[in-house]
């Protein structure tokens, strides 16, 4: 199994959760993140709305997805087809292997149970 | 006079208003620090409201109220408000019970030294800020209010001051730059230690000072009626000018008008406005209102952007500034018309009023900022008055008082 | 008549507690939208205050209020306030000065055109929204106002509205239709857009509009005494009675009562019963009440779910329905013994009001209905009503005013 | 007598003032428990004010005031309101409209068994908590007040009780010990449930509550002038001063002073001398305050941490010791030369006063304890009190009410 | 080593935290996310009350704890033996592979640093 | 490529930020957690001042960051140099590898694209 990472604009997690859903994903977790890459943030107002300022780290959404080896390369090639811009902060994705995946509920093991 | 029903139920709200204000200050300030600092500014203002009341209690009031005074300073008749009349008036508001004037009073005594807590915030000892507002009250606060309030030597001399220009916003004011140049910057002074954490816990506080304001200005009619009708409708439109300058202006410079400057603006134009409120016409305050905008804006520019004074929430100029513009403008624009008795100013015909009140102004910039400076450095002796770096870094609502605004 | 300090003392008070409704609004809107577009609904509310207060001071309060009028439209002899008499009454109000007539009224005028905010909420330009409140005032306000309050025609046929059902709700909420019906729907419009992001900051908003309701109606009695105790009572009733409907429906639909749904039903009943609470009893009130809860929460199913209008805060049905009924119910339960300067009801035995009332409510539906869409298209041609997808994705605050609520 | 101007503009707004209170204990007590049961308390006290509200109307008020009375409970001629009179006073208040002072009893009878809900926080079920505040008000309260302010036997035996120490603390304080014991603890109680979850919020929440004890102890002159000026500053210093005493001890126990603790010492100070409040001089309130802010402090740790009783926000302490603290020091301070319609205490030469005050606190505890202990045990019998183990783990904001406070 | 994360309802932090203790586990993580996986999620009111929907995403808690190799399994297995209840809501388990780890106080590295 | 996850005392952020900008690192992101490690934490006021209580768990913040396994070593070097105070709270490091990694916007793959 693989997790998928994907690092995006907040605004682009509904789309991505609907594709992932196409894919018959079993499921996501989502995290608030901040972070820094290649973009410029947007500026904000400082001081009383004298200043303004672009802060260090922008605000963005981490999406977290395990899927199956199989289908990894698929929904990460439909994701860079689907919110590719070309803009620098359309956001990133890594890939790291899964060891070991448990449900809970059913103590199903390993691809059965995502 | 008999005691007046209007006019106590009129000082009796006005109270409460301006009690309103105090911890307003704090969610004012709260929201637009970080959030690791919020409460301690919420405890400074909180337990400021606590501590000062008793003070007044105990000693302001007689000291800045009880007669004889020779001018410096009041008698020590009213310790403990003894002898403060609960069923008839004291002269200086005829138709209201004594402890009604004193308690109204008392609420000024409380905020006028708090308005501070907005440049040392996110640097200040706890225990320093104890020792600084009882010092500061006692040596700045009580003697200034005393000689233009309490019928010193500066009200003989016939400077002006209707509900706190030169009392209460200069002196706080240029006392709050004596206190960023003492205690000096926060740790990586710069933009990103800026953004506010909680913009509409601002909106909240800016809200109930506007409203607050009412009392405060309104109030110092020590009356209800046509006094107190003209200096609310004058302190409205200041305050709504003021805050379309700051809209304008930072629409301008950024293409995004912003909330705080929209707040911060209305705040501005009320501060400003206060010492000639109750002198002036709607109209004066209009082109009045405008002057502040563009004095408070440019103010903070000058002082923060450009000369780098960590005047955390730019007391010096949303106060300071203002304060000064506000009472020197009575010396213009103050009209009998208005009220028989103020002054008139430069416009309607009384040529010495402006040197009168800017001699006040004077008095008051010099005691509040030459007075702050000996008590941080006396307090900065005996017990320290900055938080040690790596405190500063957690924060204080951790370090001073062991509490997180927000848990999960 | 003299001036009265106890009247002048409630009517103070009352713009105060107006002047609170302004950013309560925001407060309650803010918390009940998503929280990337809460600033921009506090940046609309509070600069809507500043800047109709000015426009009231320049060029409202003549055009409402100021006689010579042929019913159509107020005269210029109040421009900037000039003239409105600070010592004297005017004959609206006879026991409280003229400016603090001209003062309160003000606050009437600045939260009327901030009602559709909630309509266009979370997609409107900034720009436009300016350009929009003023000539919202200009063009229906202002007019509508005079016609029923400024001894216009509408008054000499007979229209009573006592705090403002007619001239207020039914205008604004039209209004509110309105606009949400030319700027489109939300994107993405449907149920995950809708989950309010801070209720208890929604429900500050509702506590003081609450609170400041009791000046907005009883205040509408320019005088304190019996008729504003009467109408205190009267509002406080069909705000429980409305909420407690709006609890029992939302109950029973779902087995857990909503805080969101005993706030909004609190709201329409104080909302409902504006124009009827200086005219009816509180027993009236009682039935006026349970009837516009029912009415309030039945119209947002109806505009909101059914027809699937975009009216974000549901503006239409808990101040434009409402405010229909309330002024309506004039037509049927006011009496002269508990107001003797207003109608009799048809249960009163006066069955002529209720057609009189109608006339009334149509003449500002149309006008506000049909003026906001006049408005809105006109803005929309010249400099555009809605922003680009990729900012309302974004949201407001960051894309419009540069600013996020909450950091960290 | 005539309605007075003045006195009814003070008594508006003291029912506005203690109308706020309401929402302000639910955003003092949502601020200090877990995020996940905030919206829980906002919605039973704004519920709790529709709801009580109308109960008042329809039969309280009745029962509380109306004659014929043999001293046990009022008569059944003003339900509904009827006949309550608009146009003249109730020999109550003589100086304001009958309907005015019964719109200001409103807000007593509401806010009272609210009291309570900081008790039984976090586990109680929604519909146990509607059944339980309309019969702790039927078989608690409304005797309870018809007694001492009803004219009933209480009264008649020399009991006083100006704001409601006897009515409203004492009996709601103990009836929140009762509760909490027969609820029982919240899952895992220790301390790790006990951490506020937003601080400023409970800040926001005590400020109004603050302000609002203001109409609530000098609204209870039912007029303004000079008792209600002396109420108002009494309530001031004792407010303060036991704020000072909990930052005292709070900074000695721990070195860090906490937000937490001065909001509810000031909250403890404003809740103890309410009873006294218009009968005691301020100087005698000063050494109130200190006593209530020790009595309530260690009252928490002796309820809380050594008897383990889990009264979640300490109701038992803060208004239930205090409560009768202050009723009881009426027996010792209070002077005719503050309120000549008031007694005197000890203090001033009459020995009679305490052993009576103590009859009424003792009725009003026993009465407020064992009439809770019985009202919830009836409703745990017949639709059960308490929520399941598995929804008070998820928080009753869901579970019972299906929202969330934040979102994102 | 080994990373487990353990995606669970809040309310079962508590739980799981003692149970980790009774392993000895060093140290672990605990974040706020949002998640979608089997279960329904509880229903919010919307729209002023007048309306109702079950959001996308519920609201979860998400533990990270790294543990030695040998350690692993013992303690997957009590976690699934203590909150597994059957529910499609339980929750997810997720194992990762650790290349190295350090405690910056100490400097120590490998197994020791946990 | 590997990626380093550091957790860290909320207030060593901007440090950490600055050495990573001199490593040149592409991005991070950062999280806000609650953690338990080997520190005793700040004791809070509880129970209206009247009590204090130290939290099981302390609010830390998290940073990820991708790199080369070039890189890798020398970043957590001079991370250590730079805030290992020895105390207990300093914090943790964990590496993890990454198995593939691409940027959105430019669809970049592997080491470019971090
Ligand atoms: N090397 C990296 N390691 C960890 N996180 C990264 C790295 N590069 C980028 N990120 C994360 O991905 C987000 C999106 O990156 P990118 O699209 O390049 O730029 P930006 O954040 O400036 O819009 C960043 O905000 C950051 O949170
Ligand atoms: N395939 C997956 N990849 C990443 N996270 C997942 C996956 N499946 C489930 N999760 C996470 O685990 C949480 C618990 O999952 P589960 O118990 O199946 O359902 P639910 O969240 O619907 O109660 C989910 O909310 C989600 O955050
Ligand atoms: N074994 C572990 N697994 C996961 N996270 C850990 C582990 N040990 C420590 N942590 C995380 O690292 C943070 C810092 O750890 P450390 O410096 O040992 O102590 P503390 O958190 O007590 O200051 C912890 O708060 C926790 O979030």
């Amino acid at each position: 199994m693989k997790r998928i990472d994907l690092i995006i604009p907040h605004e682009r997690l509904h789309e991505v959760n609907d594709l992932l859903r196409k894919h018959q994903v079993g499921g996501l977790t989502v995290y608030d993140v901040k972070g820094r890459g290649r973009a410029k943030h947007e500026p904000v107002a400082i001081g009383r709305g004298v200043m303004r300022y672009i802060p260090e780290f922008g605000s963005r959404t981490k999406i977290e997805v395990v899927v199956s080896d199989l289908n990894s390369k698929s929904i990460i090639e439909d994701v860079l087809k689907l919110i590719s811009t070309g803009a620098a902060s359309d956001g990133k994705v890594f890939v790291y292997d899964v060891a070991e995946a448990y449900d809970i509920g059913s103590k199903e093991q390993g691809e059965k149970s995502i | 006079m008999p005691i007046d029903s209007g006019d106590t139920s009129w000082m009796l709200i006005s109270t409460g208003l301006v009690l309103l204000m105090i911890p307003a200050l704090g969610f004012f300030e709260a929201g637009l620090i970080r959030s690791k600092n919020a409460l301690s500014v919420l405890m400074q203002t909180f337990s400021g409201l606590a501590i000062l009341s008793v003070l007044w209690f105990v000693i302001g009031f007689t000291l800045v109220y009880s007669p004889p005074s020779g001018g410096i300073i009041g008698g020590l008749n009213w310790t403990f408000f003894n002898g403060v009349p609960v069923n008839k008036s004291l002269d200086y508001a005829p138709t209201i019970p004594g402890v009604t004037f004193a308690t109204y009073q008392m609420m000024f005594a409380v905020i006028t030294p708090l308005l501070i807590t907005g440049a040392f915030a996110e640097r200040m000892k706890w225990s320093a800020f104890v020792v600084f507002i009882i010092a500061w009250s006692i040596f700045i606060y009580y003697p200034l209010a005393h000689w233009v309030w309490g019928r010193g030597w500066l009200a003989h001399m016939g400077v002006f001051d209707f509900a706190g220009g030169i009392v209460i916003h200069t002196s706080a004011g240029m006392g709050a730059i004596a206190a960023a140049l003492v205690l000096g910057r926060r740790r990586n002074f710069g933009p990103d230690i800026m953004v506010p954490h909680n913009i509409p816990l601002a909106v909240i506080g800016a809200t109930m000072l506007w409203l607050g304001w009412f009392g405060f200005n309104a109030g110092s009619a020590l009356a209800s009626g046509s006094l107190a009708g003209n200096t609310l409708l004058v302190s409205q439109i200041a305050s709504a000018t003021s805050a379309i300058v700051w809209i304008g202006l930072s629409w301008r410079r950024s293409k995004k008008p912003s909330t705080t400057a929209v707040i911060n603006g209305a705040i501005a134009g009320l501060a400003g406005v206060t010492p000639a409120s109750g002198f002036i016409s709607a109209q004066n305050s209009f082109f009045l209102g405008i002057v502040l905008g563009f004095a408070s804006y440019y103010g903070i520019l000058l002082l923060k952007e450009h000369l780098k004074i960590d005047d955390v929430l730019d007391v010096g100029s949303v106060h300071g500034i203002t304060g000064i513009v506000g009472s020197l403008a009575i010396g213009l624009v103050a009209s009998v018309v208005i009220n028989p008795a103020g002054p008139n100013g430069l416009f309607y015909g009384n040529f010495a009023q402006l040197g009168i009140q800017a001699l006040g102004v004077a008095v008051a910039a010099a005691l509040g900022f030459g007075g702050t400076i000996i008590i941080m450095k006396v307090i900065n002796k005996v017990i320290g008055l900055r938080v040690k770096e790596e405190e500063e870094e957690i924060g204080l609502d951790i370090t001073q008082h062991a509490e997180r605004s927000y848990v999960e």
